[in-house]
């Protein structure tokens, strides 16, 4: 079926399925518990795992394929969002035009700075892809402020000269991004009980940009052009004297995980419609490194764990405060209330990032291949199959 | 007029002097071994023939055409295939893989944006390549990983995947370099079966007297970058100059 | 946390995602509430949106520490605060409208995209009515303008560029903190009392754009008292050695430095600034001065002995002597042990403001809440009189002018009261050509 | 003439800094071949070490005020230091101001400690592992290190000024017959100057003259021919991350008086050190040093005016633009080894 088959069928299906059922998924507690604090089933995280789990994908056909570690994808989710924002501004809230435009735009950014990069290679190439995205995170902060808004970020306002629509909404406010009049943001929720769901326009474009982004990049794995990138990761001098140029190989590469990373950058766009030049940052360029590397590089569902990973942990454990720990440990005497209170608040609320730290040591120590070893393990214990020898015979590495 | 033709070459590194006005010329479809002491610019000449090495003056023409200013890819999509001293190989990917991957070469040239189809949905690609498997005789390793074969294996898949391609010229770099006694009759016998089999030219560079002799029609001898004698196997055999200086005896008073 | 039922997200209309699916459920169609987040339990939630990481996580707890407070005195717990100074007497103790206030705080990063993002959560997740806080003009704009279009109100924290109020002002967002226009208009007759109006004053400038608005404002301000402006430099925001930029500075012919910068990059200039030994020297046969048109007490706590002598302008200092201040003080103090910031007492004020808006207008429709706070003048809360003008939705109140303490007593001495400056002297016109090019718009209910 | 004289002595007290720094990172990274996140951290650990020797020797006995009341009303607490009791105040005093080149002392073993925990403990475990690996433990460590100094220092800077005698600066100029005040210099960024030429010397001379150092020159060269002669070249690599460490912790506490250092400065050199490392080409020390330099003054020339006028926001990238075009016509940056970390 669609030209994919086995594994990578099953795969897709159990992305297809977790994605349309993400609203249930991620909010398993009840509305009134305790635990409700862990859902993450609303629409704004549920876009943003699924938009990064789409720049994690495509940063996998990169590094994950070739080996190349780029130090500076942000600067194309973030030139993205700025072309997604200016169409908005100049001609439509619909967001096809945005979307495509951002992936072009991406794509052309891509091509440029990958045409200079890739004549070096290993740390060299890192840090050259790293100075450009710096420079563009640096100008766009300051001086290219006309385009990008600087500081604030680019966002849309009352006086857009909008050539498709009205600059004003009839509300009087500004209009909303929408895909052929479906509004983005909006949203319905469904009661169940205690629980409550909530499916947005939004995200559900996002996902189904998603598994499109998804299933490409199997095609991608799978195929001779997939193929060449695994051989350049493995020997360029051998595939060199194989009558192989691996520049437009690897150029290639490049541009299609800047298209990628374009696209994530207009899906945030089209979800929110600001950008940030934050997004750009170096530390916007190595999250979706960490994301790759603590999913699993070179593994098709990796990327999209660590994303998934990340973000959770950045959106729901930064929000733990001791308020809410107290009502947790409410119950418990007085005195070991406060110390079980003063312990844990090292780690959740502003604290977030030291979870992630240690969360980040533990994965790639115990875990060498990212989250998605963890999940073959865990299949593996199920199965009951000690299939430890041929795993050693597939893992073990190269010796020259 | 021989299908490889090298004039006048010189290269230097600084202050030495490591080819010095080599001239050679390969017949077509024959063996030709390149020998001499360690430092002979054996290795030299063979990376000027793949333009790895640009020689400072000199012609090099491959079928006519030169080789000179083009990049190791596009010499090798005219026709000539290297194997290495030390097997380079895909050691990340399958038996299977390595060898679909000169297969792609020969059909697409340097590069294809072939992104869509599946490896597995391109039948032609995947008979030839494992068609060449079966002829290099590892057919049941194609699920390995190349990496974890053994030394020979490795060689053996190597000049598999330079047959894939298949090339008008084959250089080989010391073959057998570090290889057991085994191993080193079987590449040996691989390579007759090579000869015989198919339409090719092959230069060796080799150390392993008993491989030259096995194997070539034609042996030049190098020795401090220039070629010493050009002849047949039996008359450099005996050839006094080339026991000096090559084999290390001591011409009888 | 809250413990309603159903929550909406930023939803406008029908239930069209759930038209397909025959589930023996309602789906709550959005158009049942008024407005976003409709608080129909026993509590209502306020979002307090704070840096938590990054270089302002200390004034970030400030502000939530400021807010903890407010909820208690909002919910008649502790001694009430400036609950019991404040000039309206809407509020009961008895929470909102008699719903017990509750709240969700989030981490903004002091980056526009975080600051959405945790905003969005605690309207989408936990349903917050209200977002306030942040301690950057960056974040502070672009989270003013999710919550107009989601469609509830926000109360901004620290943020001082002449923007928020100003080019990107919004109907439901609301600045009681000063802008750099105010700061401006205070200090110069202040400067032209203490170092004369025959100065050459040479700008430091931080390269985006709250650095922009403030170094338009002074200069501006400067020179109406008859200052030349030798030079405006702009730095980079992620430069922390600032001595390139200072070395020149001595031979411009310049006697005044003005550093436009703000937290990290005040810190380090100043501190690079004093190193040179600027301060020692003596240029047109005058002393050499150091100018920080916005001082904030962590700041002054970074640079230690460096702020010595150096005016700037705060919004409101825990040593002000009115009654507001005084039982805000007591209260904060008490409870934490040390004295409240002006970022605490801001966001301390807008939480108060914004309860009292609701009582007041006896809905939490943001629309309603907006019309209660538009043009709304009190008093007690610690700046003396205020106006939430209507036009900008800017307070307006008197503006304190401070220097760094020669010799303080103890660490909360940093700096001292040098004037007030009454409110009449920092009004600005709306139309004002540094405030112009945005409007308000209408206010959005969100549903 | 005099503002290029100014830039020039600017730029080798920025690229002093940025030296040291990379030094550090490149014996780790350039050499051993570890991608180590956690550089920054170290510095910024080396900074704290000056805070908390400033903490320490400030540590006070408190007594009440019997007139001055504190900001609740209550009674003023007056801190006397415990070292001024014990020493008398003119000493003490002077101790508390000298805290940060005190601070060098209680640093130097402190940060070797560090460092070699740190080797032996976790990144032992990842030299054969895949550079990403490294990148991702050694970033979750710097993250895990950085959380627990906010938590306990918290986030703001904290201002840990040099001893008094180094207020001020040196009127260069002056002494060359200038007018005064043009061309001066502050007196401790000149000992950071001197200070950073001596740790970058004495590196040097450790590696080249003594065995200890020759061992690990050809270790790096080639780890295997070492390791086949007998020698135990893990051993000697454990105490070059020590003292890659030590670097690192001592160039933070000199950087402590210069700007005052709170949980994040490790983050803000970062990217810079890497950067520096990279320019300086893999494996090379002087080239480190020499691209630290060598960056140091190009940003401090691009932020003269008259080049901001040319060019605007120039000096926002220039370190960026300067790695591009260097890496771009010399392919392994200044002075790199062939094969390292090119792949």
């Amino acid at each position: 079926m669609l030209g994919i088959k086995g594994k990578d069928l099953t795969l897709l299906c159990v992305v297809a399925v977790l994605a349309l059922c993400a609203p249930f998924i991620l909010n398993p507690f009840p509305q009134s518990s305790a635990m409700a604090q862990f859902n993450a089933g609303y629409p704004d995280l549920m876009q943003r795992f699924v938009i990064f789990g789409i720049f994690a994908v495509g940063f996998n056909i990169l590094f994950g394929l070739t080996g190349y570690l780029s130090f500076g994808h942000a600067a194309f989710l973030g030139v993205g969002s700025y072309s997604a924002v200016w169409m908005f501004k100049l001609l439509s809230m619909n967001v096809i035009p945005a979307i495509i435009l951002s992936v072009i735009v991406a794509g052309l950014f891509a091509l440029v700075i990958g045409f200079v990069s890739l004549r070096r290679s290993g740390i060299y190439f890192s840090i050259l892809t790293l100075a450009f995205a710096q420079m563009s995170f640096n100008l766009a902060y300051s001086v290219l402020t006309p385009i990008t808004n600087g500081e604030t970020g680019l966002q849309l306002s009352l006086d857009d000269p909008r050539i498709f629509g009205t600059s004003v909404s009839d509300t009087g406010g500004i209009p909303v991004t929408s895909l052929f009049g479906m509004e983005m943001r909006e949203t319905s929720t469904l009661s169940l009980g205690d629980w409550s769901f909530q499916f947005s326009n939004g995200y559900y474009l996002c996902a189904v940009l998603l598994l499109v982004s998804f299933y490409i990049s199997i095609r991608i794995f799978r195929s001779p052009f997939g193929l060449m990138l695994r051989a350049v990761k493995s020997n360029q001098t051998r595939l060199n004297y194989t009558g192989l140029n691996t520049r437009p190989y690897t150029l290639a590469a490049f541009v299609i995980s800047g298209m990628y990373a374009g696209l994530a950058g207009g899906l945030l766009a089209s979800m929110d419609p600001l950008a940030g030049a934050e997004r750009m940052q170096w530390t916007a360029s190595g999250e979706v490194v960490l994301m790759t590397i603590l999913g699993g590089a070179g593994t098709l569902i990796g990327p999209v764990l660590g994303a998934g990973f990340i973000k959770y942990f950045e959106n729901i454990f930064s929000k733990i405060n001791d308020n809410v720990l107290h009502q947790w440990f409410g119950g418990l005497p007085e005195g070991l209330e406060n110390a079980v209170v003063w312990f844990t608040e090292h780690f959740v609320g502003s604290g977030w990032n030291l979870t992630l730290g240690l969360l980040f040591m533990l994965v790639v120590t115990f875990l060498p291949g990212g989250l998605v070893e963890g999940g073959t393990r865990i299949g593996r214990l199920i199965r009951g199959k000690s299939k430890r020898a041929e795993k050693k015979a597939a893992q073990s590495k190269p010796a020259e | 007029m021989g299908i490889l033709e090298v004039k006048n070459v010189n290269k230097r590194f600084g202050g030495l002097q490591a080819l010095g006005d080599v001239n050679l010329s390969v017949a077509e479809n024959s063996v030709h071994a390149i020998i001499g002491p360690n430092g002979a610019g054996k290795s030299t000449l063979l990376n000027c023939l793949v333009g790895k090495l640009i020689p400072d003056t000199g012609s090099v023409m491959f079928d006519g055409q030169s080789v000179l200013g083009r990049t190791p890819y596009e010499i090798n999509q005219m026709g000539i295939s290297r194997v290495f001293q030390t097997p380079e190989i895909f050691g990340d990917l399958t038996v299977m893989e390595n060898m679909l991957i000169p297969c792609f070469a020969r059909r697409d040239g340097s590069f294809k944006l072939n992104a869509i189809r599946s490896v597995e949905g391109q039948a032609d690609i995947h008979d030839k390549a494992e068609a060449m498997l079966v002829d290099m005789n590892m057919a049941d390793k194609r699920h390995m990983h190349a990496a974890s074969m053994s030394r020979g294996d490795k060689r053996r898949l190597e000049i598999g995947m330079c047959l894939a391609q298949e090339p008008r010229l084959l250089l080989l770099d010391e073959p057998t370099a570090g290889m057991a006694r085994a191993d080193t009759n079987n590449t040996i016998d691989l390579l007759k079966q090579i000869k015989e089999e198919r339409n090719i030219t092959i230069v060796i560079i080799e150390h392993d007297m008993h491989v030259v002799f096995s194997l070539a029609q034609r042996i030049t001898v190098l020795a401090q970058g220039s070629p010493l004698v050009e002849d047949t196997p039996d008359k450099i055999k005996g050839h006094p100059k080339v026991r000096e200086a090559y084999l290390g005896e001591s011409t009888p008073a | 946390m809250s413990k309603l039922l159903t929550r909406r997200g930023l939803l406008k209309s029908g239930a069209v995602g759930g038209a397909g699916l025959a589930l023996p459920t309602i789906f709550t169609a959005s158009s049942a509430s008024a407005f976003t987040n409709e608080p129909t339990g026993g509590t209502v939630t306020l979002g307090f949106n704070v840096p938590q990481s990054g270089p302002y996580a200390d004034e970030g707890a400030d502000e939530l520490r400021a807010y903890e407070l407010a909820v208690e005195h909002l919910n008649g717990e502790g001694d009430g605060g400036m609950l019991n100074t404040f000039s309206s007497k809407a509020l009961g103790g008895n929470g909102i409208m008699g719903k017990k206030v509750a709240y969700v705080t989030g981490d903004t990063q002091t980056k526009s995209d975080a600051a959405r993002a945790s905003a969005k959560s605690m309207i989408e997740k936990d349903g917050a009515i209200m977002i306030t806080g942040g301690s950057s003009s960056g974040v502070a704009v672009a989270v003013q303008g999710l919550c107009q279009e989601a469609g509830v109100i926000f109360m901004a924290g620290l943020t001082h560029s002449n923007d928020t109020t100003g080019k990107d002002k919004k109907a439901n967002g609301f600045r009681h903190f000063f802008n750099a226009y105010m700061s401006a208009a205070a200090l110069a007759p202040v400067l032209e009392k203490l170092y004369g109006s025959d100065r050459a004053a040479y700008h430091l400038t931080a390269d985006y754009t709250w650095g922009w608005t403030q170094q338009e404002s002074i200069q501006a301000a400067t020179e109406a008292i008859g200052w030349r402006t030798v030079n405006n430099v702009l730095t980079p925001l992620a430069a922390t050695d600032f001595s390139s930029y200072i070395a020149p500075v001595l031979n411009s012919g310049a006697d005044v430095l003005v550093l436009n910068h703000y937290g990290g990059n005040m810190v380090n200039s100043l501190t690079n600034a004093v190193q040179f030994g600027l301060r020692e020297k003596q240029v047109n046969g005058k002393n050499f001065e150091i100018v920080v048109p916005l001082y904030s007490e962590l700041m002054a706590k970074g640079a230690g002995q460096n702020i010595k002598g150096i005016v700037g302008s705060q919004n409101w200092d825990w040593k002000l002597g009115d009654e507001g201040t005084a039982a805000f003080v007591k209260s904060f103090g008490t409870k934490y042990g040390f004295p409240p910031s002006q970022a605490a007492q801001t966001c301390y004020a807008q939480t108060m403001l914004y309860a009292d808006a609701v009582e007041r207008a006896g809905s939490f429709n943001p629309c309603a809440v907006g019309e209660a706070l538009a043009g709304f003048e009190f008093d007690g809360l610690g700046n003396g009189k205020t106006l939430y003008r209507a036009d900008d939705h800017q307070c307006f109140k008197d503006v304190l002018v401070v220097k760094g303490a020669e010799d303080p007593q103890d660490e909360f001495h940093l700096v001292e009261i040098v004037e007030v400056t009454p409110v009449a002297q920092v009004t600005y016109d709306p139309e004002h050509p540094m405030f112009a090019g945005g409007a308000l718009g209408e206010c959005n209910p969100g549903a | 003439m005099e503002a290029i004289l100014l830039q020039v002595l600017n730029g080798l007290d920025k690229g002093s800094a940025y030296a040291l720094i990379a030094l550090g990172l490149t014996l780790i990274f350039g050499t051993l071949g570890v991608v180590n996140f956690a550089h920054g951290a170290l510095f910024m650990i080396g900074a704290f070490c000056a805070v908390t020797v400033q903490k320490v020797l400030t540590l006070s006995k408190i007594t009440l005020d019997p007139v001055k009341t504190d900001f609740l009303g209550n009674p003023l607490q007056i801190k006397t230091p415990y070292v001024e009791g014990w020493f008398g105040p003119e000493f003490g005093a002077a101790l508390i101001d000298w805290s940060v080149p005190l601070a060098i002392l209680f640093a130097i073993p402190i940060m070797l400690v560090i460092g070699v925990v740190m080797e032996r403990g976790l990144i032992k475990h990842f030299y054969r592992r895949p550079h990403a690996d490294q990148i991702l433990v050694t970033f979750g460590l710097a993250i895990v290190l950085q959380e627990l100094i906010k938590h306990y220092f918290g986030a703001n800077q904290i201002a840990t000024p040099a001893p008094d005698v180094f207020r001020g600066s040196f009127d260069f100029g002056a002494m060359m017959g200038m007018d005064p005040n043009v061309v001066i210099y502050p007196y401790w960024r000149l000992v950071y100057f001197a200070f950073a030429a001596v740790i970058i010397g004495a590196v040097f001379a450790f590696l080249q003259f003594t065995t200890f150092g020759m061992v690990v020159r050809a270790g790096m060269a080639d780890r295997e021919t070492v390791g086949l002669l007998g020698i135990n070249i893990d051993k000697r690599f454990t105490i070059m991350f020590g003292l890659a460490a030590a670097v690192a912790g001592m160039a933070g506490v000199m950087y402590a008086p210069i700007n005052s250092p709170n949980y994040h400065i490790g983050m803000d050199f970062l990217v810079l050190s890497f950067v520096v490392v990279v320019v300086g080409g893999m494996g090379s020390l002087p080239g480190a040093v020499l691209a630290g330099f060598l960056l140091g003054i190009l940003e401090s020339f691009a932020s003269m005016n008259e080049i901001k006028s040319l060019i605007p926001g120039i000096d926002q990238i220039i370190i960026y633009l300067a790695a591009i075009i260097i890496l771009l016509t010399r392919p392994r940056g200044l002075m790199g080894r062939k094969g390292v970390m090119e792949d």
